[in-house]
């Protein structure tokens, strides 16, 4: 497995730019986003399979640990989306926008745009985890 | 200027362990890395080895990794690099021989698995002159016609550091180089194997490779537009010209 | 040691040789061998185009290519050789093309062409679009295409495979010795025929527009094997390379309408080649360059002039020369169209200058640029050893490396890309044919065996002279003495010195004593090279009293035709050079005085 | 004497169906309605309800509503073949031996094809109230 630990190597000390930045992301947050599905999946099917367990799953994600998890979670939803409709368009639509000054610029607007719609998203489910977990705010 | 040189130095089965040798040297800031490459090897370490010849970035001999890109060595001066901290590194993907030299085979074998040669069984013009072609059929692949093959682009791919079956950047820029040359019949066969599983659906965009080509050639917009042609079927072979080339010039 | 049996082995991948592998391997069993991956060979690195008569956009003729060549080579070319060479050249574009090299196009989808130093309209004495090109690429589509048709053909490679030595035998070839780089090892290929393309040898001065790999390896083999070197005073200093690096700025800049201007903010080249100006031969303006500087007119009194490429500089001396395009309207430009002409041009000023040529004008000097010289041969590449033009069976030459002679004193632009591809292909062509002839000759005992001791010697001397030291002397002293002007004295100056530097090679000593890629080693056994070639260079200089082309002689100013006419054959034995002479073949043309 | 012509300015080629090519439209045709599946889906299930509020019962009321039922399938078909592929595509990239490759990818199929069941028989079985 030498050429994994060279790829892992070069992920961390190529100095790759926004592109390497976004696909690095979008890989990261794609994984992120179908391990959580594939246990999303899981836990929702046992309404029908094992309806008992289902209050203990839904227990879990109520963790403070896991609310933090899900913000990220849904970060990673947002940007993988922006990104891949980046991707998609490029690839699809117009492959003119595969050069230099518009990979570097949209990639950069791709990550602003994730955060601007995350963080609303990010006070509302923060105010979530501190109203149920710490009592906060009535 | 004073600035500290830091180079990798390896010569696998003979070292057990690479290592980085660091050199100190007083530089003219417009002085090329290879400059230093060649001061460092004939005033201070002769075993030290990199490939190189053309010394203006034309033939492709001395892509190598200069703090932490990919470049070649001829066409980055020491201002273009902002700092006096500079370490210099094999490419990564392709065996090192010794210090800076990686084995180019499997690359060059890359590029001839795309059939880099014009292919047309057509008979030629019975007055025995050229093929005829538009100004706008010959600017549609100019871009791709540039490619030193210097392996800058291939070796700076994630997806082929982990691959090293991925055909990689260059071979596919020279794919496209034919396929949109109108004068070209062979694009079924290079699609052929650029549809296999370790053709041109690896490239997953990273873009590092167009960053990376000394040539700024649009590498990433190539494959895009090979991937276009194996999704659509179809070949445009009319390119934009670039500047009213007015032909001839007086 | 592995030893391998070729019935022609090509030496150099390069144009010359590899055009020589693809017409050599359709009739005999072939192999190249070089020292670099053949798309890195030099000939990539040739920027403004190969002259070929097609006439695409204006009247012109073979003859007329002919005669332009004759001209350009101040008389000293044989006239049989270059007219052979002109009149291919239409058909080699032609073969170019239909390898699918990407030319630029005219509107009618034809390729263009544009002007060149010293082609002519002969009728006019205007410069006429000859130079076919493919924007300032040309050399490189050209290397492309040749490597892309020989994976095509499946030629077989030996890449980064240095020769050191030709093998002769019972007065023919037998065969040549190569050091594989990757692994240090000595390779015998046995051979029948040997065909040398090794380039140039422009590393031997300071300032130069040639590749590191331009060491002169080649010539310098058959020196050594007892092969003359013919013409080598002739070396051609181009006008304009980039200030103080060299790197050559085509004069297809000059083509599309640049002008060279002085520190008084002149274009001079008005005085000295009233007629075509900024487009005479690059000897007269390497030469106008130089006197202008040596009287102060430098920028800033300094050892460089500009080359003016911006749009308003070229439209107004267009204007002032009436120059007009081909359809009869005014010749005007803007900044895009120039750009797009000379892509890469504008990226070298901008990377080694921070200059943006059509914003600022750009710094140059005169560059170390060509061989004329070097191994003679015929018109099928079969090098001769003395001046009854004598052969040696199965070895051949081809490309700068080779003197046929079709440049003379001086080379016209366009026409080393049209050598490299006539010669090259004959020399292939030839040898393929001469090989079924003709059987293996046994290899000799010990065929190693002087490759072995070049290499112990740079191994184990004592180690008191350093290689970069002795190159940098070496450099130095050539280009300030037996650079574009040369004098007695100077010549003397530089024998003295090279002499001195072979001596202190002797005692040079590689630190590297490993095997895979022993860079220094190679690097120091092409200094030897470069050593012979330099006091081959400039014992020929010396002797030649006269100024013609390329050698400019100070205390020597007029072409001599009574006494010069000839070629210089130079000898290199024991450290000593030996010269001969041979006559210049003339058929059409009698010589005259060299006016444009 | 003739001449030859310029060649025409476009050509339909015969390009080669495989599965990689599939893959690729199938990630981007997937892309674009994954956009509004996985986005409405998360925004109203993580953000706007939260899962505070979550339980069977909400679930149930929800499922009473065949729209979502259906919505809720077409999410698990998409994302989930969408992400699966996409984990394909990424373990082809570090194992590149083909046997590597077909096995991972028939392991790949085989939990693909599972949790896509178990994920639908739910939907369509909807909530069943533990006996209490
Ligand atoms: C910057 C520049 C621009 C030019 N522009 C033009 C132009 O516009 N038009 C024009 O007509 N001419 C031009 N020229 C000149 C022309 O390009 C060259 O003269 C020509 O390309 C030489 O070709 P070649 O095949 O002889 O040598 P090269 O292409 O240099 O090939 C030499 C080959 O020999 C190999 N080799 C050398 N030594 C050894 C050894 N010991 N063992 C094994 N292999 C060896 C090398 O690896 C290489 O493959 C230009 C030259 C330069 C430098
Ligand atoms: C929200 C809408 C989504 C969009 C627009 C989208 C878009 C894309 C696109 C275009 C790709 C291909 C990237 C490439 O070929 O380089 C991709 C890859 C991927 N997607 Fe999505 N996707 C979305 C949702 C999801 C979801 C919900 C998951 C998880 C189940 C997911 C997991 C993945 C994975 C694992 C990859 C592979 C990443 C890689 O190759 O590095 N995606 N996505
Ligand atoms: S595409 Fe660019 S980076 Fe890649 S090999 Fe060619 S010149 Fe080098
Ligand atoms: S870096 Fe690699 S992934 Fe594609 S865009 Fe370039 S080939
Ligand atoms: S030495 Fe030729 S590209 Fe750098």
């Amino acid at each position: 497995m030498s050429t994994l630990r060279t790829t892992m190597a070069g992920y961390a000390r190529y100095r790759g730019r926004e592109g390497q930045l976004s696909f690095l992301l979008h890989r990261v947050t794609g994984l992120g986003t179908l391990l959580f599905l594939a246990i999303h999946i899981l836990d929702t099917a046992t309404v029908y399979f094992l309806p008992n367990l289902y209050s203990d799953a839904i227990n879990i994600y109520r963790s403070t640990l896991f609310g933090i998890a899900e913000m990220g979670l849904i970060f990673c939803v947002f940007y993988h989306g922006v990104n891949g409709l980046r991707i998609a368009y490029f690839d699809m639509i117009a492959p003119k926008n595969w050069e230099i000054p518009s990979e570097r610029k949209t990639a950069i607007w791709t990550l602003v745009i994730s955060l601007v719609i995350w963080f609303p998203a990010f006070i509302l489910m923060a105010r979530n985890l501190l109203i149920n977990n710490f009592g906060l705010g009535g | 200027m004073q600035i500290t040189v830091k180079i990798y130095r390896h010569i696998p089965g003979v070292d057990t362990q690479p290592r980085y040798d660091e050199y100190t040297l007083d530089v003219d800031p417009k002085e090329r890395i290879l400059d230093l490459l060649e001061n460092i090897k004939g005033f201070k370490d002769g075993t030290l080895a990199f490939r190189r010849s053309c010394a203006h970035g034309v033939c492709g001999s001395d892509a190598m990794r200069i703090n932490g890109r990919n470049r070649l060595a001829c066409k980055v001066l020491v201002q273009d690099l902002d700092t006096d901290q500079i370490v210099i590194e094999p490419i990564i993907g392709l065996d090192v021989i010794k210090d800076l030299i990686v084995d180019m085979d499997p690359f060059f074998e890359q590029y001839r698995s795309v059939l880099p040669y014009l292919i047309n069984d057509d008979p030629l013009p019975a007055d025995g002159k050229e093929r005829l072609q538009s100004q706008e059929q010959r600017a549609r692949f100019d871009d791709t016609t540039k490619c030193i093959l210097c392996a800058a682009c291939t070796t700076a791919c994630p997806p082929f550091w982990a691959n090293r079956k991925y055909v990689g950047p260059a071979a596919i820029v020279n794919a496209h180089r034919f396929i949109f040359d109108s004068r070209d019949h062979g694009a079924e066969q290079r699609l052929s194997r650029l549809s296999e599983p370790d053709g041109v659906w690896r490239c997953r965009t990273v873009f590092n490779c167009t960053e990376a080509c000394p040539r700024e050639i649009k590498i990433t917009q190539a494959i895009a537009e090979v991937k276009e042609v194996l999704a659509s079927g179809k070949i445009n072979y009319k390119g934009v010209q670039i500047g009213p080339e007015r032909v001839g010039s007086g | 040691m592995q030893t391998h049996q070729y019935e022609v082995i090509i030496v150099g991948g390069g144009g010359a040789g590899l055009m020589a592998a693809l017409n050599a391997s359709r009739g005999a069993k072939t192999a190249v061998l070089s020292k670099l991956y053949p798309s890195r060979s030099h000939t990539g690195a040739a920027q403004g185009g190969i002259g070929a008569a097609l006439g695409n956009l204006e009247e012109d003729h073979p003859e007329w290519h002919t005669y332009d060549t004759v001209k350009g080579s101040d008389y000293l070319g044989d006239q049989d050789a270059i007219e052979f060479m002109c009149n291919e050249a239409v058909e080699a574009v032609y073969d170019l093309e239909h390898f699918g090299l990407p030319f630029s196009r005219t509107p009618d989808g034809r390729i263009a062409q544009r002007p060149f130093g010293g082609h002519t309209n002969n009728v006019t004495g205007k410069p006429v679009r000859r130079s076919c090109y493919s924007a300032d690429r040309t050399g490189h589509m050209i290397l492309q295409t040749l490597y892309q048709q020989c994976i095509k053909n499946n030629i077989t490679f030996y890449d980064e495979f240095q020769v050191f030595d030709v093998l002769v035998a019972n007065g023919a070839v037998a065969g040549v010795v190569a050091v594989d780089l990757a692994t240090g090892e000595l390779h015998v290929f046995q051979a029948k025929a040997v065909v040398f393309a090794t380039g140039g040898f422009g590393r031997v001065w300071e300032i130069t527009s040639n590749a590191y790999a331009y060491t002169g390896d080649g010539v310098a083999i058959c020196l050594r094997r007892g092969i003359p070197a013919e013409d080598m005073e002739m070396f051609q200093f181009h006008p304009t390379g980039i200030l103080k690096l060299g790197i050559l700025i085509t004069e297809a800049v000059r083509g599309e309408g640049g002008v060279l201007i002085n520190g008084e903010g002149e274009r001079f080249m008005e005085r000295y080649a009233p007629h075509v100006k900024d487009l005479a031969s690059r000897d007269v303006i390497s030469r106008a360059i130089y006197m202008e500087i040596r009287d102060g007119r430098g920028i800033n009194g300094k050892n460089y002039l500009y080359l003016d490429a911006r749009p308003e500089t070229i439209n107004k001396y267009a204007e002032a020369d009436g120059r007009t395009r081909p359809d009869g309207t005014p010749y005007r430009v803007t900044g895009e169209e120039i750009l797009s002409k000379i892509p890469d041009i504008a990226d070298f000023c901008r990377t080694y200058l921070s200059v943006d040529p059509i914003k600022d004008p750009m710094p140059v000097q005169p560059t170390a640029h060509y061989a004329m010289g070097g191994i003679p041969t015929d018109v099928y590449g079969r090098v001769l050893v003395d001046d009854k033009n004598t052969i040696l069976p199965g070895l051949y030459a081809a490309g700068e490396c080779a003197c046929v002679s079709v440049h003379g004193a001086n080379r016209l632009g366009t026409n080393s890309l049209v050598d490299i591809l006539t010669f090259g292909k004959h020399a292939g062509l030839n040898a393929a044919e001469y090989v079924k002839g003709t059987d293996f000759q046994n290899l000799p005992e010990d065929a190693a065996g002087f490759t072995m001791a070049q290499i112990d010697q740079m191994r184990n001397g004592d180690g008191t002279e350093k290689v970069a030291e002795l190159a940098q002397e070496m450099k130095r002293e050539m280009f300030n003495n037996v650079g574009i002007f040369r004098s007695e004295a100077g010549l003397k100056a530089a024998y003295k010195k090279i002499q001195e530097l072979r001596e202190r090679f002797t005692h040079i000593r590689v630190q590297d004593q490993g095997k895979i890629f022993n860079t220094e080693l190679i690097n120091a056994w092409e200094l030897g090279n470069m050593l012979d070639l330099a006091l081959v260079v400039t014992e020929s200089a010396l002797a030649r009293t006269e100024s013609r082309g390329a050698h400019a002689r100070e205390d020597y100013p007029k072409r001599d035709d009574a006494n010069w006419l000839k070629h210089t054959l130079a000898w290199l034995k024991d450290g000593q050079v030996t010269l001969g002479y041979k006559p210049v073949t003339i058929t059409k043309y009698q010589p005259k005085e060299r006016v444009y | 004497m003739e001449t030859s012509t310029i060649a025409p300015n476009t050509r339909q080629v015969r390009v080669p169906k495989n599965y990689e090519t599939t893959a690729w439209k199938w990630m981007r045709y997937s892309a674009l309605l994954l956009i509004p599946l996985a986005w409405i889906h998360v925004i109203l299930q993580d953000v706007i309800v939260g899962v505070h509020r979550i339980d069977l019962n909400y679930v149930a009321l929800r499922w009473a509503n065949v729209g979502w039922r259906i919505y809720d399938i077409a999410l698990v078909a998409f994302a989930f073949a969408h992400g699966m592929n996409g984990l394909r595509q990424i373990l082809a990239e570090y194992f590149p031996s083909p046997k590597a490759r077909q096995t991972l990818g028939w392991i790949l199929l085989a939990l693909w094809f599972v949790i896509t069941a178990i994920g639908v028989v739910a939907v369509v079985g909807g909530v069943r109230m533990p006996k209490q």
